[in-house]
């Protein structure tokens, strides 16, 4: 039998697929309570992996009993253990919401709860996956799960923003593939255990090559400036649930992948050029300034937060020439756990007030706004993360990056990351002075259950707690696994 | 040379093709197309670079298998949007980005 | 510009891709040995089927769930219709179609039990069952399928849950997939089955669910 | 943890979980609402006092929590710090008052006293902030709950007074972050302590050190209003009476100026500016501000934009007591802290009295109004000539002080520029003076809504703060030389502050 702890490694995976599967037998637009239950068990299965890799003992699970290189691997350190632990904390009240989001005959929900399983199963595998090629395949799933989910609406715009974001996706798994491929060739090995020891700063060009398809397939894939064109449509379009996945969890899976290749494996090949690094970097500074640049122009509430979310995910690759700093690679994950609860929060108090007005345009919420001040303080609150405000888990980042650039004297990362905590304001108090505004008329405002409301609360809530409990994160991530 | 690295080398030749195309193309069916040409470049290469040697390598092509039916898979959603975009508006491109 | 950068930078990834091939050395490592020194363990007798189902086993459930979730995103996306016979087609092909149905299953049949020591298995035997679904549909004698009812959602799903049945009833032996070598045979031939069946009923879904779109255009 | 740990986080508390419930409570629930506010704003006071107590028998008060490593959330209780907290939690409870009766049967009450508990909770963080780091924490959640209330009308112009308000602190959040991330860099720390913490960092930072100054101060100086920092302060006064009188008397002025004082005694040790010069060029930029703030006061018809530029100017007393050298001025601008505040919040008390009881927001309607409302115009007269410097008030007490400093410090050119202040404030204050007691009333008052009744000639709930805070401002002046007054308070922290030489 299995211990406990690798019992929830591999229990993250089963069963969200599960419970999908399930899902899909008890029929369309069913499933919701079997989905809520078994996230629930998912979320306790990640404070318990993360509990005991906090002490140091890293979670290891070798499928098959094979070992790798022959059979796959599973591996749960620190950084694993974080993202696992943000997924479930971020798709538990998601399951809530959706619940109570969608009608029950309605069309968007009827295949919602099958794809959410397999969605969450898929980036629970990924993040404990140290297997190239396995990877490729739990990025597909996470990938298809996205693009079904996106156009589940059915309309002429989610089905466009979906094909548009199944063509990217592709695009960059393909690429990803490729690489696979080419270290395959040249080392005859995809488990990360095995190529760690072989990959040299002097590896043939073939293996050069297969580093800079995968990272660039997954750069495309994680919506990076300028590779962000399909993500505005994708997450503004889709479904307000639906959205706040996407944006918190499934554009930080990828980015997961670059990072641990970037430290892992390809490590030797990232660190052979002092410029390497800078090019993230370089990109990350123009995604915060036109992702914000062109959130403060959108006049529809959802598509300013997915230009946020560009903005935002900007910050993750700022990092790229600090990651030698442990500060660095604190405030790139402290970033990314910040921004996912925050973004969750900020798209599903979207959604109650598109929900109540029937309509998105930003200079229109003004009735809504008022009578729903649960749904804009959470806003609010995750607006405070985004700006990297105090006290929120979105500043204790900005404050580790700066600190990190500080001390290698990178004076650009230092005036690009507080100039976007400006612009964040911007965008998010055009939102706020709704609130505010004197409103001639009196609104009437389509009732929305409660749940709605304060799930959205309860996520910006846990943004800001964050805030106040970054030491225990940041100890989880000085536990890693992938030598 | 081998046949494996004959094989690799269409694979390396036939997976920009495809990528070019699924950038550049824009009748759905045709980047749809072109996103199996790139995929099957990819396929390619992972089977025919392993055996370059020309002895067979199990590993491969038990993971090309699987990748065939992934892309199988994302060929089926593909048609399938594409099938409803077509339903719905009546055209078999993509409208150009919204500019809202 | 844009159509001369991309097929500029498509022709230089060639050019690149097939000098760094030619100049690559030999593979450091060699999984051959391990995959033939583990095949007597693995209960199958075919290589390729050992890596797929065995050694790599994980790597074909979470391959199945992609299969299916490709399926519920078809169906998600896809507004629920009544379900459209096509056109009978000429009874001459009708005839021939049934003729054919009958080989057909027993071909599949065939694949799943070679998969044990040759080329075949699970994969190769649905898309069979799959095609002779769709050839019944073509010529007129299966209708298109409506929302699936609950028999039909049983069947799809089933590959996938009896494969993660076995996986997760096998963390008993100290992990995820760990045949014990007197029982390996068996069970993959049970998921092998299981899937064989999904598989042909998934492939032909990706077929036979679209066409209820048919009726409703525009 | 411990029980005085536990105190500090009591007085947080004691405005925050008010402030909460507040939030939640529905619009009409007035009595709960009346009851929490005043229960938060009492408590606070028993617990300052008993604070206050424990710190005079040399208890030490102090709170960790680390949120990073290396990285602590820390409060402390000390002479400096709590000179803060008593004016802010005397004058919370009487603009609490205030905000109740001025507020009656408006909209959005429960939104109104959320964000004003959220306000001073900020402000009592950043009174009892231990390091720069806390400090800017709260300074953040100051500037964010204070955007609510500025903006509290919703009208176009409170928009925009509003978007000005935020651009300017915002900005100024970032030169600050900046700095004292850069100073937690190079010391791994930003504690505060006494004669501060970077002497020890060697020469090869001193250009470092001077750039840091420059950010902390700059973006301190934009809450308390230094030249050119201070475009936002006059835009502000669109907000409610309440939120002005705090603002510009306790709350976020006043958080900029303590930054100061703690920049410039606790981090950088004032022995150490004055050797890296750092203290001159604030010394001029803050008699610039209090030149330029009187001059532009005599330009305003808008009554509150006349006290919002005069507030530009007289918070720039403390500024300019602080830079100048020497034990006697920083008496001098810590007692000013508490002085201005009184004063200030006094006028703003009247003028919002003005305008709620008969509709006066200009300077040119106030002919008569002293004879209509005697006991407003006379604590607003009081609070007046306090700002004048007049003997018996206040101000006479801070300004004798300064210019002493001023002499002592060797500056004696700052002693002209408090002299022509004080002439500028006659200028701008006694033509108003004139206009209330002595002008013939027109016919009728712009917007007169609450009739005199007897000897009551509004609300009681308006009258009874500025009275007090008038009277306060002439009992801390008369009574400046006994044992209890903000003058020996400050004496206590100057003498601790220059090792030295005790005043």
């Amino acid at each position: 039998m299995i211990d406990a702890q690798q019992a929830a490694l591999v229990g993250l995976i089963l069963l969200p697929l599960a419970s999908g599967a399930a899902a899909f037998l008890l029929g369309p637009g069913r499933g919701a309570g079997l989905c809520i239950a078994s996230q629930a068990a998912a979320l306790f299965f990640a404070l318990q992996l993360a509990d005991s890799v906090l002490a140091g003992d890293i979670a290891r699970h070798r499928i098959g009993g094979w070992g790798a290189p022959l059979g796959i691997d599973l591996t749960a350190d620190g950084l694993a253990a974080a993202m696992l632990l943000l997924t479930q904390a971020v798709a538990l009240p998601l399951a809530l919401y959706a619940r109570a989001y969608f009608r029950p005959d309605s069309a968007e929900v009827r295949y919602f709860w099958p794809l959410f399983g397999l969605l969450l199963a898929g980036l629970n595998a990924l993040f404990v996956s140290t297997d190239l090629f396995n990877l490729y395949v739990t990025l597909e799933l996470v990938g298809l799960a996205a693009v079904g989910l996106v156009g589940i609406g059915g309309g002429a715009l989610q089905i466009a923003a979906a094909l548009r974001y199944l063509f990217a996706t592709l695009l960059g798994s393909g690429a990803y593939l490729l690489g696979v491929a080419l270290i395959y060739g040249a080392y005859g090995s995809v488990a990360v255990a095995s190529l760690t020891p072989l990959v040299a700063a002097e590896a043939p060009t073939l293996v050069g090559l297969a580093a800079g398809l995968m990272l660039l397939g997954l750069l495309l894939k994680t919506a990076l400036f300028p590779c962000h064109y399909w993500l505005p449509p994708a997450h503004g379009g889709a479904a307000a649930p639906v959205s706040a996945l996407l944006s918190a969890l499934v554009v930080k899976a990828s980015f997961y992948l670059i990072l641990r290749l970037w430290l892992g494996p390809l490590a030797p090949l990232t660190a052979s050029h002092p410029l390497l690094p800078w090019l993230p970097a370089l990109l990350g500074a123009g995604a915060i300034l036109w992702g914000s640049w062109q959130a403060i122009r959108a006049p529809r509430l959802k598509t300013m937060i997915a230009y946020s979310t560009v903005a935002q995910l900007g910050y993750l690759f700022l990092i790229f020439p600090l990651l030698g700093t442990p500060g660095g690679r604190a405030a790139g994950i402290l970033h990314a756990v910040a921004h996912g609860l925050a973004k969750a929060a900020m798209f599903t108090a979207a959604g109650v007030l598109i929900k109540a007005t029937g309509q998105d345009r930003i200079a229109a919420l003004a009735g809504a706004a008022q009578q729903l001040p649960l749904t804009l303080f959470a806003f609010g609150l995750a607006g405070v993360t985004l700006m990297g405000l105090p006290p929120s888990a979105g500043f204790l980042a900005k404050w580790q990056l700066l600190d990190a650039a500080l001390g290698q004297g990178y004076w650009g990362i230092v005036l690009i990351t507080l100039s976007g905590g400006l612009l964040a304001a911007v965008y998010v108090f055009r939102v706020l002075r709704q609130a505010f505004l004197l409103t001639s008329s009196k609104t009437t405002v389509a009732p929305v259950p409660r749940t709605l409301e304060w799930t959205a609360f309860g996520l910006a809530g846990a943004s800001l707690l964050l805030g106040l409990r970054g030491v225990e994160l940041v100890e989880l991530l000085a536990v890693w696994g992938w030598e | 040379m081998s046949t494996g690295l004959l094989f690799a080398l269409v694979g390396a030749a036939l997976f920009p093709l495809g990528a070019a195309g699924l950038l550049l193309q824009r009748h759905l069916l045709r980047r749809i197309l072109a996103f199996n040409l790139m995929g099957s470049g990819a396929f390619l290469v992972l089977v025919g670079l392993a055996q370059r040697q020309d002895v067979p390598d199990p590993v491969p092509q038990a993971m090309v298998l699987t990748g065939i039916v992934v892309a199988v898979a994302a060929t089926a959603l593909a048609l399938a949007l594409t099938r409803r975009l077509h339903a719905l508006t009546g055209r078999l491109e993509l409208p150009e980005a919204a500019h809202d | 510009m844009k159509r001369f950068g991309i097929g500029g930078a498509a022709l230089l990834l060639a050019l690149a891709l097939g000098y760094a091939m030619l100049e690559l050395g030999p593979a450091r490592l060699d999984l051959r040995p391990a995959v033939a020194a583990h095949l007597a363990d693995s209960g199958v007798r075919h290589p390729v089927t050992a890596v797929l189902l065995n050694y790599r086993g994980y790597d074909t459930l979470l391959e199945v769930a992609v299969l299916l979730l490709a399926l519920f995103a078809i169906l998600a996306v896809t507004p629920p219709g009544p379900a459209r016979r096509p056109a009978p087609a000429d009874p001459l092909l009708q005839m021939l179609a049934r003729l054919a149905v009958p080989l057909m299953l027993v071909a599949s049949f065939y694949l799943l039990w070679a998969g044990a020591f040759r080329p075949g298995g699970a994969f190769q035997a649905g898309a069979v069952l799959a095609a002779a679904l769709v050839l019944l549909h073509l010529t007129g004698q299966l209708p298109g399928w409506p929302t699936p009812g609950a028999l039909l959602r049983g069947g799809l799903a089933a590959g996938l849950l009896v494969f993660l049945g076995v996986a997760a009833a096998l963390l008993i032996e100290g992990s995820l997939l760990q045949y014990p070598p007197a029982w390996a045979g068996r069970l993959i031939l049970l998921i092998e089955f299981c899937l064989t069946g999904s598989l042909g009923l998934i492939l032909a879904g990706l077929f036979l669910f679209l066409c209820q779109a048919e009726g409703e255009r525009r | 943890m411990s029980a005085n740990a536990a105190l500090l986080l009591a007085v947080l508390a004691s405005s925050f979980l008010p402030g909460l419930v507040i939030f939640l409570l529905p619009e009409r629930q007035v009595a709960l609402r009346t009851a929490l506010n005043l229960a938060g704003a009492i408590s606070k006071l028993a617990l300052v006092s008993v604070l206050l107590d424990g710190v005079y028998r040399g208890e030490t008060y102090a709170f960790r929590h680390a949120v990073l490593p290396g990285l602590e959330l820390a409060l402390k209780a000390d002479a400096l710090g709590l000179l803060f907290i008593s004016l802010s939690a005397i004058l919370w409870l009487l603009t609490t008052l205030y905000a109740i009766g001025y507020l009656e049967g408006a909209p959005h009450r429960s939104r109104f006293f959320g964000f004003f508990s959220l306000c001073v909770t900020a402000t009592m963080g950043i009174a009892m902030a231990g390091n720069l780091f806390t400090f800017f924490v709260f300074y953040e959640l100051l500037t964010l709950s204070t955007f609510p209330l500025v903006v509290h009308r919703g009208t176009a112009q409170a928009m925009q007074g509003g978007t000005v308000y935020l651009r300017y602190t915002l900005l100024g959040g970032a030169l600050l972050l900046a700095g004292s991330v850069w100073l937690q860099h190079l010391l791994g720390h930003t504690e505060f302590a006494h004669a501060g913490i970077v002497a020890g960092l060697g020469a090869e930072q001193a250009g470092a050190l001077r750039l840091i100054f420059f950010l902390l101060i700059a973006g301190l100086g934009v809450k308390a209003a230094l030249v050119p920092l201070h475009g936002w302060l006059p835009q502000a006064m669109v907000a409610p009476a309440p939120v002005s009188a705090l603002l510009h008397a306790v709350a976020v002025v006043k958080a900029g100026a303590f930054g100061i004082a703690r920049v410039i005694y606790e981090v950088y040790g004032v022995e150490f500016a004055q050797s890296q010069g750092l203290l001159q060029p604030l010394a001029w930029l803050a008699a610039a501000t209090i030149v330029w703030g009187s001059v532009r006061a005599l330009f305003q018809d808008d009554l509150k934009k006349r006290l919002a530029f005069s507030t530009v100017s007289q918070v720039s007393y403390i500024a300019l007591g602080l830079a100048l050298f020497g034990p006697v001025a920083t008496v001098g601008g810590l007692v000013h802290l508490v002085h201005q505040g009184i004063m200030k919040i006094t006028l703003f008390f009247c003028a919002g009295n003005y305008a709620e009881t008969l509709g006066i927001h200009k300077v040119s309607q106030m002919r008569g109004a002293g004879r209509r409302m005697p006991l407003t115009t006379l604590a607003f007269s009081i609070a007046a000539l306090g700002m004048m410097g007049a003997p018996l008030t206040a101000g006479a007490v801070s300004k004798a002080w300064l210019m002493d400093g001023a002499r002592a410090a060797g500056s004696d050119w700052a002693v002209w520029v408090l002299w022509a202040s004080s002439l500028l404030n006659a200028a701008y204050f006694l033509p108003i003076l004139w206009q209330a007691w002595f002008g013939r009333a027109s016919s009728a008052w712009p917007d007169e809504h609450i009739a005199a009744r007897g000897w009551r000639e509004t609300a009681w709930l308006l009258l009874l703060p500025p009275l007090v805070t008038a009277a306060a401002t002439l009992a801390v002046g008369i009574g400046a030389a006994t044992s209890w007054s903000p003058l020996a308070w400050a004496q206590l922290i100057a003498a601790r502050e220059y090792l030295a030489a005790a005043p």
